[in-house]
């Protein structure tokens, strides 16, 4: 009888735990049970400045991807910035990448801001048009030097 | 001529730069009772611990059952402590479970009779050892002499050819004492076992023992009958009947020298 | 001159005796891991042993990580409102829950609760031949006495850090939201949007490789009781619970880097 | 270790030779108790039985418990030596009906 009550508790506990290791993993971690497939797009920026792997995505204030890869282009002196989505978002070949901030101290994150076009872009392709880091620094030293002047 | 069942030839064992035991000779024949008499520090417990195979010596070897025990196989080991029942001086019952439990372990692990067979000779062994109706009790709610019996109830529930048993009447009343000294004769009469008996209560010595070895400073100092030993011509054991200290006294110089710590130089 | 030589030496012996008691310590942990292989673990004391550490840990663990949660969260809004990044409360205090302080904090209260328990458990057990016993009896007391300990500790402490982190988010919503009066919408998208699976993966390998140390080490000090301590007695057992104590929490400490300083 | 099993009256009886220990005891007391359960009467007979342990004596327990349930006799018959003092140790004795021999038994029965 004790003995059954202390299975019964240990049970319990089995329950609870493995419970809250699942909903840490997937709803707070996000990791995704049915992965339903990602796809991947490419930006060229000029500056990529500050922006890291693993960075956010977001279109419309929505986190929807995640930065692949950062790489440089030697030949065209670029950023190749990779960037992984998941294959239910869909985005207008005639968007805009941009590299922004949160908040004064926060990350670097890429925003796409969609355009008007009816057609997708597909698997690898890339963007025309992109938007470069604004430097702080380089916005403060341009305000302070205006001001000497 | 018996076969012994236990043969200890030239057993050294050391602690550090302390010789414990110094070439120590002995055999134990079936279905006798040998008591291992010594002091506090004569190697008793060392020599015990030796044979059970939970040290290994300096040098020298034991034969139990044909098997040297130091350079045994572990399925070989495993074997012959099947055959082996072990007495320890406080019980050595595990803590975190109940009498019966403790009784009942080396059949649930090395045996694969039935539960209900098990239960009935666990009653059966605190019955003969006087505990009926103590199964469900922790080892921490039992009394010294109580533990002991527990003890011994776990060490024969395999029914060993073989028992030792460690310090049985040490700690405990003299009612108590005798009680057991019966327990280990009927063990020896009823079950056919052969018993090592490790002690320094003379009582229970001349009362139990078939053959009585004396352990002095890590040294075998007699062997024999009980009669023999009672009228052994040397000094130190008589000095043990008798209840002498056997140290050795100095006066004047050296006792004046040793108060005054100086003897080391 | 024979002052400097005797300070040397002194540092020799203690240098050996300590690579000594690492090895004896690796060899202690093979055995109980090979003893796997060699027979049945008994699941009623794997059990019983998870009802110990894993049960009866659980209302400290909560209660710690409540407040945990609450005195972290209380300082990263003091540090946040200066910078006006008050909106990012939600992901600093369920990173460094879930990365650094969930694991630790766990493995600290196992230590405090767990490990003396189970360290002067074994201590006393080898000081009533205990030990000697199961030898006696055949059973191989690695499988039967340390594995089930083992394989418990190794279970539960990820999953009672995964209830650490998740009441010390709570506790953080506590303060931010209610207290401070941040939007709780703001705080739970920190914290949902924030935390990776990486980051759970990593929180999750920490606690068990603190589960191992944890438990392993007060296993060790009781078991060598014999050998590591002076006096047998009460004293010895007493000691050899606070260096088992000690130990582990260094010794997780400094895997804790280790296994940072990897992931990252 | 052998066992036979000879029809004597209305009896089953069981002759055990050898040693019984915890090798055979579970199978010996297998054998005995589907004896009883198609409702035989038991005489076991030591007579050429030269040990048996605690394990043996505890299947035996369980096998007489077994007749008990099922309204059959049980006869331990020609206990000597080392059983009949394993019988007395743990005094069994005063449980189990004793005889000197089959014929005792199953004559009077």
């Amino acid at each position: 009888m004790k003995n059954n009550y202390v299975n019964f508790l240990v049970g319990l506990f089995v329950l609870f735990g493995i419970g809250a290791l699942v909903f840490m993993s997937i709803t707070i971690g996000g990791a995704s049970v049915s992965n339903s497939g990602n796809y991947t797009l490419v930006a060229k920026f000029e500056n990529s400045s500050g922006l890291k792997e693993g960075a956010f995505v977001e279109m419309s204030g929505v986190r929807v991807g995640l930065i692949q890869s950062i790489n440089y282009d030697p030949q065209a002196y670029e950023s190749v910035v990779k960037i992984s989505l998941d294959n239910e978002i869909t985005v207008p070949d005639d968007s805009i990448a941009s590299i922004r901030t949160s908040g004064i101290i926060g990350d670097r994150f890429v925003k796409i801001s969609t355009g008007g076009s009816e057609v997708n872009m597909a698997d690898g392709e890339e963007f025309i048009e992109t938007e470069s880091s604004i430097s702080i620094e380089e916005l403060i030293s341009k305000y302070m030097f205006s001001q000497d002047k | 001529m018996v076969k012994p069942i236990i043969t200890v030839e030239h057993l050294f064992a050391q602690y550090g730069d302390t010789h414990v035991l110094k070439d120590v000779n002995l055999e134990v024949n079936p279905g006798e009772i040998l008591v291992v008499m010594g002091g506090s520090g004569s190697g008793k417990s060392t020599l015990l611990n030796h044979m059970l195979g939970l040290k290994t010596p300096t040098s020298g070897t034991i034969m139990i059952d044909g098997v040297n025990i130091f350079t045994a196989k572990n399925k070989q080991l495993r074997n012959l402590r099947k055959k082996m029942g072990v007495a320890f001086q406080g019980g050595a019952l595990l803590s975190s479970l109940t009498v019966a439990d403790n009784v009942r372990l080396p059949l649930e692990h090395n045996t694969s009779l039935d539960t209900q067979t098990i239960d009935i000779m666990v009653r059966m062994k605190l019955e003969l050892m006087n505990m009926a109706g103590t199964g469900h009790l922790m080892p921490s709610e039992l009394s010294g002499g109580m533990l002991k019996r527990a003890g011994l109830a776990r060490a024969v529930i395999m029914d060993p050819k073989l028992l030792f048993f460690d310090e049985p009447s040490a700690g405990l009343d003299p009612t108590t004492a005798v009680e057991l000294d019966e327990l280990i004769l009927t063990l020896r009469d009823a079950m056919n076992m052969t018993i090592v008996v490790v002690t320094h209560e003379l009582e229970s010595v001349f009362k139990i023992a078939d053959r009585v070895v004396v352990l002095f400073a890590g040294e075998v100092v007699a062997n024999g009958t009980v009669d023999e030993i009672r009228n052994s011509p040397d000094e130190r054991i008589q000095n043990m009947i008798n209840r002498q200290p056997n140290t050795q006294r100095d006066d004047g110089e050296v006792y004046l020298n040793r108060l005054l710590n100086k003897d080391k130089n | 001159m024979n002052a400097l030589f005797n300070s040397v030496s002194n540092l020799g012996a203690a240098t050996r005796k300590n690579i000594d008691s690492i090895g004896l310590a690796t060899l202690f942990l093979l055995r109980i891991v090979s003893s796997l292989f060699t027979g049945l673990v008994s699941f009623k004391q794997v059990i019983k042993q998870i009802y110990f550490i894993g049960n009866r840990s659980l209302i400290v663990i909560i209660v710690a990580a409540l407040f945990t949660g609450m005195v972290v969260a209380l300082q990263f809004y003091d540090t946040l409102v200066r910078f006006g990044s008050v909106d990012l409360l939600g992901s600093a205090v369920a990173l460094s829950l879930i990365k650094e302080l969930g694991p630790v904090m766990t493995a600290l209260m196992v230590i405090a609760r767990v490990g003396s328990a189970t360290c002067s458990e074994i201590g006393i057990m080898r000081n009533e031949q205990q030990f000697d016993a199961l030898d006696c009896m055949a059973i191989n007391s690695y499988r039967y006495v340390m594995l089930p300990r083992l394989l418990a500790a190794l279970f539960c402490v990820p999953m009672l850090t995964a209830v650490f982190d998740l009441v010390g988010i709570g506790g953080g919503y506590i303060v931010g939201v209610h207290i401070q009066g941040e939007s709780p919408g703001a705080y739970i998208q920190g914290v949902m949007d924030t935390i990776s699976f990486k980051d759970v993966l990593v929180g999750q390998i920490k606690s068990l490789v603190f589960g191992l140390f944890i438990m392993w080490i007060p296993l060790y000090y009781g078991f060598y009781l014999h050998l590591n301590q002076k006096n047998m007695g009460a004293e010895g057992v007493s000691n050899g619970t606070t260096q088992a104590v000690v130990m582990s929490a260094i010794i997780m400490l400094f895997s804790d880097y280790i296994v940072s300083s990897l992931a990252l | 270790m052998n066992i036979e099993i000879e029809t004597h009256n209305n009896y089953q009886v069981v002759k055990l030779y050898g040693e019984v220990d915890l090798s055979n005891s579970r199978s010996i007391k297998l054998d005995i108790i589907k004896l009883i359960k198609s409702k035989n009467n038991i005489i076991v007979d030591f007579t050429h039985l030269q040990y048996i342990d605690s394990s043996g004596m505890a299947s035996l327990v369980e096998a007489f418990n077994e007749a008990r349930e099922n309204d059959t006799e049980f006869h331990i018959v020609g206990a000597n030596g080392s059983p009949l003092q394993v019988l007395q140790l743990t005094r069994l004795n005063t449980v189990f009906n004793l005889a000197d021999s089959v014929s005792a038994v199953s004559n009077n029965g």
